[in-house]
Order: C-alpha cells, then structure tokens, then sequence
C-alpha cells in the first residue's frame, strides 16, 4: 500500500491526474498545503470517485479556510501514523 | 522507526519548506528517529546562515538548528547543489576564493550518496517538494 | 510624472511569498503615489477564503492586509468571472469582497493600464 | 543491504535544475549499487525529445546524458501512455526510446519499489 | 496593444487559459521557455484557434527540440522589437 | 527607449532567470537603455557573490556582473526579499549581526520603491517570472 502526498492546488490537474492514475485500491491520498483546496465544494466529486480513502491535512486546511464537512482529516502525527501504516509515500508536486 | 525527510524548497519558495518542519518535529514527538534530513535543489537556501527574516515571521533554518540541537539530528545539504546556489561552508569557501562561507551551524555539505544511503536504511522516506 | 499599475497576482495565499509580495508591490505604489489596481486571477482569489487561520502553519494570513487596502486609496481589490468559477466560489462570500470582471471587462481592464507587473 | 529505488521526475529538461538532479539521483544510486528506475511522467517525457540544441540557452542537454544510463546499468527510462498522450508523442520518436507502462502497469510499477523520489 | 509572454508548458493549462482569455484583437502571444511546447502538433489547433499572433522565441524553442514548421518565430532582438511595438507586455508563468 | 527588467527566479530555479538575462544583453545590442534591472522574490539569489556553479556551467551572477560593469547597469535587489533570503550587503550582515555579507559586487539592496520609480520613467517594463 502507497501514501500518496498530493500538495498542488486544483488549477494544477496535471498534477492531480498523474497522482490519480497511480492509486490502487487500499492506498490513501493525503491532501496537503495547496492540495486541501480540492475539498471545495466545486472539486469534491472528482474526490468522491477516487480509489483512495482520503484525508486532509488539519493545519493546512486550517491555514486556507475550507471546510472539512464530511472528509476526514490528520493532524501532523496522523500524517506520521500514515506514513507508517503504508509501505512508502509517493509526493505528488 | 526510522525516518529520512528530503526538502526541494526553500523558506518563501513554497508552503513545503515549513511542511517538513513540521513533520520532522511530528515523527520525534511519536518517539520515532530521523536518520537523516537531505536538503536538496533550492532546499538548500534552508540551511543559510545569513537568512534574517522579521522577528514575526517563521525563520525555518533557525529553527532546523534549534531542533537539530535538541535531536542530534544529522542535517545534509547536497554540496553539488548548494555551492551552485552560493551556498558554501569553510572549506568550499575556500576551494572558490571567496572570503567567507555561510552554511549554518548544525548542517553539512556532503555528496548524493547521504541521499542513496539514507534511503537504504531507513524505514520511511518522505519528500517535500513543491516548485518543481 | 504618473502611470497607472496593474498588479497580476496568480497564487493561493501560502504556496509561496507572492501573495504578500504582491500585496508589498501594491502598497509601495500607493505610497509612491502610483494609480495601482491588484487583480486576483486563478488562485490568488483563494486569498479571499473567510475564515483563514494561518497561524496553525506559522504563516501570516495575506487577507487581513487586503481588507486595509483602502486606507491606501486602493479602493478595489479585481478578479474574473473565469477564477470565481475555477474553485465554484461567489464574490459575496468572500472577504474583502472583489469587483468581478467578466470576460470583456478583464481584456478591457489590462489594456488601461500602462504597466502591468505579474508574480 | 539493498533496496529498489523509483526516482520519478515530472519536469521538462530546461524549467527548472529538475531534470538534471534526476539523473544526478539515479546516477548516485547507480554508483551506490542500488537497483534504481528512472521515471519521466508528464512533462519529462519532453527531456526526450530528438534534435534539442541546448547551446543556444547556454544550458547543458539532459538528453545525451540520458542516453548514458545503460553505462551505469540503469537500462530502461520508463515513462507512461498518458504521458506520452498528454503531448501527442509517440515512444519510437523519442531518443532514449523509453519503456511504455500503461495505467495498469504504471500502477503496478510504482507498488513494486520500495523507496520513491519525486522531484 | 500588449504583447503577451507566455513561459508555461502546455500542462499548465490554468496559466494558458487565463492568458487565452486576455487576448484581444491587434495583441501578440509570444511563446518562452517551456511555452514553444504549445507549437508541437499536439497543441498546435488550440494555438490557431487564438485572437492573437504567435509568435515563438528561437532560442528556446531550438533548446527544446520542437519543429518551427507553420509558424513564425523570432530571436532575442525581436523580442525587444516586439516589446517596443505593444504598449504593455504581461507575462504568464 | 528605456526598458526596466524585473527578475523573479533563481538561477537553477526556472529557465527564466536566463533568459531575462539574454534580453538584457539584447536591449544593449539595439541600443536601447536599461534603466533597472529588479531583483525581486527568489531572483534575488542572482546577486549572490558565493554562487560557485562548475566551470561548464552557466555562471549568471557573473554574467549579470560583467555586463552591469560594461553598460553601468543599476542592478537593484529588494532589500526585504534579500534579507529574508540570506542576501545582505555589509551593512546588513552588521546590522543582523552575522560576519560577512555575501551580495555579489556591482549588486544594490534597496526598496521596492525602486521599482514603483522605474515603472514611472520606463517606457517599457518586462517581468521574468517562473515558478510562482
């Protein structure tokens, strides 16, 4: 299982793409710094269909004023605890 | 468990530059290690001495020196990409002529090899890039 | 001797230093007594997201500054119908709230300014 | 002690430094006697691009020295369709002629290293 | 008339649509950097589909390897020339 | 016509920190001014005196100094980008305390008024950006 470590907004799909199309079933996706933007409103269906379960990273969300609603979030040392229940982490940038 | 954390931005570059921070302090408040911080591409630039951001502002390589202290962590800056970008130690000041190095106290100049070693052994690596 | 300003900002407020660069930039033309219009575009208009509490990443929160702008005679703070709908946000719930150009406004808007500085 | 390392790099051979300390990093664990895959997705499927005359931006070709790689064992540069598709690129144009992994393999691919570094 | 400078690559596709849509009628696009990938085959239509003419800077674009075939491109001196010719130059990256 | 430049990326950090340099070299060759060239956000690492990039490599500061000396070039850095950034002059390096500075010769730390003026007499002003 991979942790994968998405932190480019949602005006970079580029990035969310190649990110998207590397998930198998049973990995995660954690969404950090620029990357929480994507649990707006406008962006969480593309969520919703992912293969991942997928998490927010609580400062930066925080920081950047969206709101969590029913997505699911980590603080820093759930953001460790996530690196450990994976084999290895992919940072997609 | 055992951690290696590799840092691409520096300070103002991008938000990552203070993830990192903050996931470094993360893993040791679990009680896990860092075996190594590398610091590489402008990541670098984490590891100035001369940086003097204003007093309310984060001062991230202040900071990694403070932590280093406190861990014992071993903090690598990829030489090839620091002299590049004028970052430099003594002794490289030296080699180039110039009159001073500027690497801050706690971090070291060494090769990719850090990097490939560090990745071996540990039990996690864990990027942070941004800028690409 | 005069000129107008038009500040392009393109960034979230904490992916990097521009959107407080920005803000720098705006501030020193007004007090150089410089027109200076600051333009949103992309996501810099995810500067205007209520509720921002940066302090959680040790970051200075960009919006507070916007708000004093026009203590600065900068009394509009622009973006487009184009970056609202980028991230599905409406002018009116965001803060300060922004003149929103559409699309022939914002051409129009560009083309009124004598120097145009991007970051 | 050994482990498999994927080094994957998104960039194109002159934005940035990126492409180059790519290659530097597999090179690295080349000499450092790990079993390492270079990865071009998105953008650095364009460091393979035949007929590049860097010369004229003074910047060093990423490209020849890519070609290199089977010296130090590394002996395929992997790359993905929808990278390939994202700029209508075929594989038997491009020098280095990459290994193509499709969405399946690509998946697979990744799963199958026990270190990944993206830049 | 302004002169548009576009330096990002065609996965960047927030960047060129925001330049797109400040394009008016008499404006120039030139192509920098990793924006002369906009002249590979691939991205050609939407280039042709602009208000605007194109044009290429050639240092960059024989940098990268990408074909001139159709379109005109022009060196460093014309890309002053072009500056002097448009009121304003704004740049996209 | 008087141009002004404004520089926003680090030499290794986005190609167009070249190329602002090459449209430098080309407004003098047409004989055209160069009123400023700003230095703003990471651009300011151009200014660096310890960047010791290998001899085959592009050496931007050096190339920024050599045609500031042939043409006189104001070459301004922002002071408060620089600062945060580990670019300080002298009397910076005295004032946060530190031994040395390290802004390259024929560089000036000032502010972003500097900018706002060259705007005004400019006829034309070009922003090399890059990694935003």
């Amino acid at each position: 299982m991979t942790l994968h470590i998405l932190g480019a907004s949602p005006s970079d799909r580029t990035t969310f793409e190649s990110c998207r199309d590397t998930l198998m079933d049973g990995d995660t996706l954690l969404l950090i710094e620029d990357g929480v933007y994507w649990a707006l409103p406008q962006h969480r269906p593309e969520l919703a269909r992912l293969p991942a379960r997928v998490k927010l990273l609580k400062a930066d969300r925080e920081a950047r004023g969206v709101e969590l609603e029913a997505l699911a979030e980590v603080d820093d040392s759930g953001f460790v605890e996530l690196c450990l229940e994976n084999e290895r982490s992919v940072s997609w940038f | 468990m055992r951690f290696t954390l590799v840092v691409h931005s520096a300070p103002y570059q991008s938000a990552s530059a203070g993830t990192a921070l903050r996931f470094a302090r993360a893993v040791l408040d679990a009680g896990h290690q860092i075996h190594r911080v590398f610091f590489y591409r402008e990541g670098v630039h984490n590891a100035s001495a001369l940086a003097s951001p204003p007093r309310d502002e984060q001062n991230l390589p202040q900071e990694w020196r403070a932590l280093a202290k406190e861990h014992d962590l071993d903090l690598v800056v990829c030489i090839a990409a620091a002299v590049r970008r004028g970052i430099l130690d003594k002794e490289e000041a030296r080699r180039y002529e110039k009159k001073a190095g500027n690497l801050a106290k706690r971090f070291e100049l060494s090769g990719l090899g850090q990097l490939i070693e560090a990745s071996v052994v540990s039990d996690r690596v864990v990027t942070f890039g941004g800028g690409r | 001797m005069s000129k107008s300003i038009l500040i392009i900002c393109r960034s979230a407020p904490y992916s990097s230093s521009s959107a407080r660069d920005a803000l720098d930039m705006a501030l020193a033309g007004a007090v150089f007594e410089q027109p200076v219009s600051l333009l949103l575009l992309d996501d810099a208009v995810l500067q205007l997201l209520p509720g921002q509490r940066s302090s959680a990443i040790q970051a200075k929160n960009p919006n507070a500054m916007l708000g004093a702008l026009p203590m600065y005679d900068i009394e509009h703070i622009y973006t487009s119908l184009g970056s609202l709908a980028l991230h599905g946000l409406q002018a009116d719930s965001l803060e300060p709230a922004p003149t929103v150009l559409d699309a022939e406004e914002l051409r129009h808007f560009i083309a009124r300014h004598e120097v145009v500085l991007t970051l």
